[in-house]
């Protein structure tokens, strides 16, 4: 993290012509013509399409439309255009057109993007019927790819602070709570909770010290970057809602707490602030009001377990993460012992239409219980990938096959990976099973962050499961006993499944030992560790069988050698303890 | 709030980048609760955390070794270590894994001799795996010194490797 | 003075102040709950779970040596479900490092051991982990054996909680998790250990011991630290 | 349990493993009671009677000692087979303990140790006499399912009376009181 290394001013490139065509100030700056603007380009600047070369593209496509001559083009810098697999991604609003793997080989050429732009004849493709774009619903994506993620003027403009001013203004915090009560908004980091009464206890605590508020960045979950997208795309939209809840909440300091793993989102983040207390969003008497809210980012160092509330507080306040035993929850006595209130980027960002609209705009969207939308990251074996905001209670199967456009020929859908690490897998005969935090969760698995990793007849279920119990082994933070310990001896078990010398007891072991660490571990990353153990010997029974019965892997995935804990060495020569017979028969 | 416990001490050599650790303990107001921070600035500037560095961080901010160690070697993301000239990070998220993660793993293990969290032993490339870098569209997806390359195969990778 | 709550532990009705916990409701009214992390006089956190009992009503098990007592809560501290957990716990202890009790310091008087005895733990069917861990025997007067230790953290809290010292802390995490004195120095060459001997007293295994002391040389038992003025009557 | 046959004693074996005997020697230490044991089953096979192949058919075998050695293992392999209750007697046979605390470093460390680095004449690795070393040194039932563990080190001789006299009369071992490792 360097922040601030951008904005130091370049001088424009030779050849360039401010006057005529725009300014551009920086090289990360957009471009924008002194007259109307007929068409703009807008270049995807989130980290998906950067990593494919976006930014390159941004800076090139200036300096060729700048010596095109065309003095009604802009070139802007927006945020996620959701279809990451086609990127880089180049939108045309004014024309409604998609222009997919800008100068990438395959894909649409610069010359063909400049050519539309400057020309009569749109290229690219239509946005509007695609079913991509058209089964998605954008509360919380509203202004992702359309927004300048590093312009507070621009989210200004696209309406952004309003709702912010009429909280502050024309609503007492009791009032803003209410009305997030009324939305039924819930946590979209993974449990759920009600939003609304989680904002009313941390407002009934008394907080002679103070409050916080505390947004949740730390996205752990691997096949997750839901948050990281909102950070990149539209940072001050978390940042009102941040705002909103301490006002609610009656907090005048705040954290963001957000993963090293995300430089460009913290650096974003960064700038927002800074750009919200210039321009009286943040800080002191916000909105010419008395309310005063101070925000900083910290940034993890890379421990998923600092994402459980109370091990995210520990390590704000520099310590280990570990978590702790609640109550008292974070809500009566969170950072530095006072009343903190913990939501994730997604819940925040959800809050600035629920005060601007009212809460009916988002009770009137989903299900009964599960209200409004979900963003999710949407990726695996599915032909498109990407990060798509969808209604609470779509099927499964519109995610898999309409939005993702389904598997690539000759493969076959197997399941769908929800929750990350304390979640599950999800079988083709439950593909019409609706999305909400319930029926997710009769399913085995959770609603989670929002991580959706499609896999098909190629992957393993034994395999994933040992996969996500790797993970959950070496993220354990180590302090209770039963997830230190039970996660390792998992792991073994798992692994020997997947080398072909697992027994049928020790099938019988692993499920035991599954339930006794849901039960009995400290924190929500314990008690969900057995999670995908859990689905995947529910759904796929007899994919485990036939490791331990017929020592096959029918996903020919598992290496299933015979090592570990070949049963007898070799006889003849002394054991060297190198490798073959490490452990006995039966273990 | 925390109180205030510790103040500018000497730093464990004239080395001008011990500015850069200080500016930013001054600027937490050498608070215990920023041990963190200044953990991430000064592996910014040096590049790891050696025990001067950790001794010099805890003694100014009041805390205990043993604390400062216990953090320190919590967060995977933190180095005790001097690392290689070079930085091969593997992607080991879901969508990577399911798309041959581990096959990459293996054959930089395999080819350089090195495990995850490992350098080679002329110091030129240190390996790492990360957990998931978002890049889920590219799977699987390997940084090498900073720029992503998508969709690569194990023979791909060592070719990027073979250029360093 | 808190106010008084009145619960019933094991079919037994007990009062108890508002500001006690469960385990210390239970042990004041002689009902038994198996404890290792725990230690009288020391702060509380919950790690072992071998104190974690039912609460009517509540789908999940709570460790009672963290879990206030509430009025008109119902404890049930043995069932079978509980009994099977407990065994597994201590199980599991014993596989995680490279526990001897023929050849330990503590045979007879440490807790792990009467822990699997009180629970007719009599062999282990998970496999053992044998991970390769350090002995560390500079310090002049005591040994640290990583083989004997459980990860309890009672060294770590008597020494900051009570000496102020903090010496000890845990390093790394999950399976790579241990003890660590200073910056990952040798204990005898601490900057902070006053050679107290505090952690030593308080472990509850052979992890921490006296040199000079033989295998399974009585050493008296230690419920709680004496000298602690006891605010919590944890 | 106990005789097949209407008549017939039962037959008791003993088996000595990776262990330093200690077993064995509290065993003895039931004193007179051994008598009475004796008196009530025939001591078919063990350190105390002079029989060459584990016999076939026997009711109850006391086995003391970890599993480290390919001999170790053909051994209790065939004393499974031919035996009805098998009998973990003493923490190496349940725990491997003592003889398991190689496991961490190796049987290869040890064995260079032993042989190579500790060797004042001719050091060499022996292949031939000495059984070959397993991997690893693992409790009995890590090979074999274990009817009855009996822990310590070694166990009290009235521990050892109790559950031989009860498993003689084909009753269930009793949950042992105090019964503990080490």
């Amino acid at each position: 993290m360097t922040p601030g290394e951008d904005d130091a001013p370049v001088v424009p490139a030779a050849g360039r012509a401010p006057g005529s065509a725009g300014r551009v100030r920086r090289h990360t700056d957009p471009l924008v013509p002194e007259g109307p603007v007929r068409v703009s380009a807008n270049v995807c600047q989130a980290a998906g399409c950067m990593s494919m070369g976006s930014d390159r593209l941004f800076a090139d496509l200036k300096e060729d439309v700048v010596a095109s001559g065309a003095t009604d083009v802009a070139v802007r810098r927006v945020g996620c255009l959701g279809l990451c697999s086609a990127g880089p991604l180049v939108e045309v609003p004014e024309q409604g057109r998609l222009f997919e793997k800008v100068g990438a080989a395959g894909g649409t050429s610069l010359a063909e993007l400049l050519g539309s732009l400057t020309g009569e004849a749109p290229g690219g493709r239509e946005v509007a019927d695609d079913p991509f774009f058209a089964r998605q619903v954008k509360v919380v994506l509203e202004r992702s790819g359309k927004v300048d993620p590093e312009d507070v003027e621009d989210y200004v403009a696209s309406g952004g602070y309003e709702a912010l001013a009429k909280a502050v203004t024309m609503m007492s915090p009791d009032e803003v709570t209410d009305e997030v009560v009324r939305s039924g908004l819930r946590g979209r980091g993974g449990a759920g909770y009600p939003t609304g009464l989680k904002w009313r206890t941390v407002a009934k605590a008394p907080g002679e010290g103070g409050k916080y508020v505390v947004c949740n960045a730390d996205e752990g979950d691997p096949g997750a970057f839901m948050d990281r997208s909102v950070l990149e795309s539209c940072p001050q939209q978390v940042l009102e809602g941040m705002a909103i809840a301490a006002y609610a909440v009656g907090a005048s300091r705040g954290y963001v707490y957000a993963r090293a793993e995300y430089p460009l989102a913290v650096k974003r983040l960064q700038s927002a602030i800074r750009q919200a207390e210039a321009s009286g969003h943040l800080g002191r008497d916000i909105l010419g009001t008395r309310f005063e809210l101070h925000i900083e980012v910290r940034i993890g160092a890379g421990a998923f377990v600092c994402g459980e509330e109370t091990a995210l507080l520990a390590s704000i306040q520099g310590g280990r993460g570990t978590p702790r035993p609640r109550p008292p929850y974070p809500a009566s006595a969170g950072l530095w012992g006072c009343p903190t209130l913990i939501n994730n980027v997604e819940t925040f960002a959800n809050v600035p239409s629920v005060i601007s609209r009212g809460s009916g705009y988002l009770a009137g969207t989903g299900t009964e219980r599960s209200k409004g939308t979900k963003v999710f990251a949407l990726t695996g074996a599915v032909v498109r990938t990407g990060l798509i905001e969808v209604p609470m209670g779509l099927r499964l199967r519109d995610i898999v096959f309409d939005i993702g456009g389904g598997l690539a020929p000759g493969r076959r859908f197997k399941a769908v990976q929800t929750g990350g690490p304390s979640g599950g897998c999800i079988p083709e005969d439950l593909l019409d099973m609706s999305v909400d935090y319930e029926t997710l969760s009769q399913a085995g698995s959770i609603m989670g962050s929002g991580g959706m990793i499609v896999m098909d007849d190629t992957s393993c279920m034994v395999d994933v499961a040992r996969y996500f119990m790797d993970f959950c082994r070496e993220e354990s933070c180590g302090k209770c006993l039963p997830c230190r310990v039970g996660t390792q001896q998992m792991y073994r078990l798992l692994d020997r499944m997947c080398h072909g010398t697992a027994t049928m007891a020790q099938l019988e072991e692993l499920e035991g030992l599954a339930g006794m660490v849901r039960a009995t571990s400290l924190c929500g990353l314990g008690q969900g560790a057995p999670n995908p153990v859990f689905s995947t010997l529910r759904y796929f029974r007899d994919e485990y069988l036939a490791h331990v019965q017929d020592h096959r892997c029918p996903a020919g995935v598992c290496p299933m050698d015979g090592t570990p804990g070949a049963p007898v060495p070799p006889e003849g020569a002394l054991m060297a303890g190198t490798g073959a017979a490490s452990t006995g028969g039966a273990r | 709030m925390a109180p205030t416990t510790a103040a500018a001490r000497q730093a464990p050599s004239d080395d001008k980048r011990w500015r850069q650790v200080d500016v930013r303990m001054r600027r937490l107001g050498y608070r215990p609760d920023g041990l963190i921070e200044v953990l991430h600035t000064t592996q910014e500037v040096f590049g790891y955390l050696d025990d001067d560095a950790l001794r010099y961080v805890g003694e100014s901010l009041g805390v205990p070794p043993s604390t400062v160690y216990g953090v320190a070697t919590f967060y995977s993301h933190f180095s005790l270590k001097p690392q290689g000239r070079h930085t091969c990070v593997v992607c080991t998220g879901t969508a990577c894994y399911i798309n041959g993660a581990g096959q990459l793993l293996e054959e930089v293990g395999r080819r350089l001799g090195v495990a995850p969290g490992g350098t080679t032993a002329d110091g030129r490339i240190s390996v790492l795996k990360a957990r998931c870098l978002g890049a889920c569209s590219m799977a699987p997806a390997v940084v090498v010194d900073g720029e992503v390359h998508g969709k690569v195969r194990p023979d791909a990778l060592m070719a990027v490797l073979g250029t360093l | 003075m808190s106010e008084v709550r009145t619960l019933v532990i094991d079919g037994h009705d007990v009062a108890a102040t508002a500001d006690q916990t469960v385990l210390s409701a239970a042990r004041e009214n002689g009902i038994h709950i198996p404890t290792l992390c725990h230690l009288q006089g020391l702060s509380d956190i919950g790690a072992c779970r071998l104190c974690m009992v039912e609460l009517e009503g509540s789908p999940r098990l709570v460790a009672s040596c963290v879990t206030r007592v509430e009025e008109g809560m119902r404890v049930t501290t043995v069932s079978e479900r509980l009994n099977a957990y407990r065994r597994r716990v201590v199980e599991m202890f014993f596989l995680e490092r490279n526990h001897v009790c023929a050849v330990c310091v503590a045979n007879g008087s440490c807790e792990l051991q009467g822990a699997a005895r009180d629970l007719g733990l009599d062999h282990f069917e998970l496999a053992p982990l044998h991970p390769e861990v350090a002995v560390d025997a500079t310090h002049e007067r005591f040994v640290l054996d990583q083989n004997r230790c459980i990860l309890c953290s009672r060294c770590v809290r008597v020494c900051a909680e009570v000496e102020g010292a903090h010496t000890w802390d845990i390093q790394g995490r999950g399976a790579d998790a241990r003890l660590v004195s200073d910056l990952g120095t040798p204990w005898g060459s601490s900057t902070t250990c006053t050679s107290c001997g505090k952690c030593v007293q308080v472990c509850p295994t052979g992890a921490l011991f006296e040199k000079g002391r033989s295998v399974a040389e009585p050493k008296a038992r230690r419920p709680y630290l004496p000298y602690l003025v006891d605010h919590s009557r944890a | 349990m106990g005789a097949d046959h209407a008549g017939a004693r039962p037959r008791l074996a003993t088996i000595w493993l990776d262990g330093c005997s200690g077993c064995h020697m509290s065993l003895l230490d039931m004193d007179e009671r051994l008598i009475e044991v004796l008196a009530r089953a025939d001591l078919v096979y063990g350190a105390l009677v002079d029989t060459k192949e584990f016999p076939e058919g026997v009711d109850v075998t006391l086995v003391e000692g970890a599993v480290s050695s390919q001999d170790d293992l053909r051994k209790i392999r065939q004393v499974r087979e031919r035996t009805k209750v098998l009998v973990a007697l003493g923490d190496c046979a349940v725990t491997s303990n003592v003889p398991g605390m190689r496991n961490p470093i190796g049987a290869r460390a040890v064995l260079e140790r032993a042989y190579l680095e500790n060797a004042t004449v001719n050091p060499k690795i022996p292949d031939q006499v000495v059984p070959a070393l397993l991997a690893e040194s693992l409790p009995v039932h890590a090979w074999v399912p274990v009817d009855v563990f009996v822990t310590g080190c070694p166990p009290s001789a009235d521990r050892i009376f109790e559950v031989v006299s009860s498993l003689l009369e084909g009753r269930s071992a009793p949950a042992g009181q105090e019964q503990r490792f080490g």
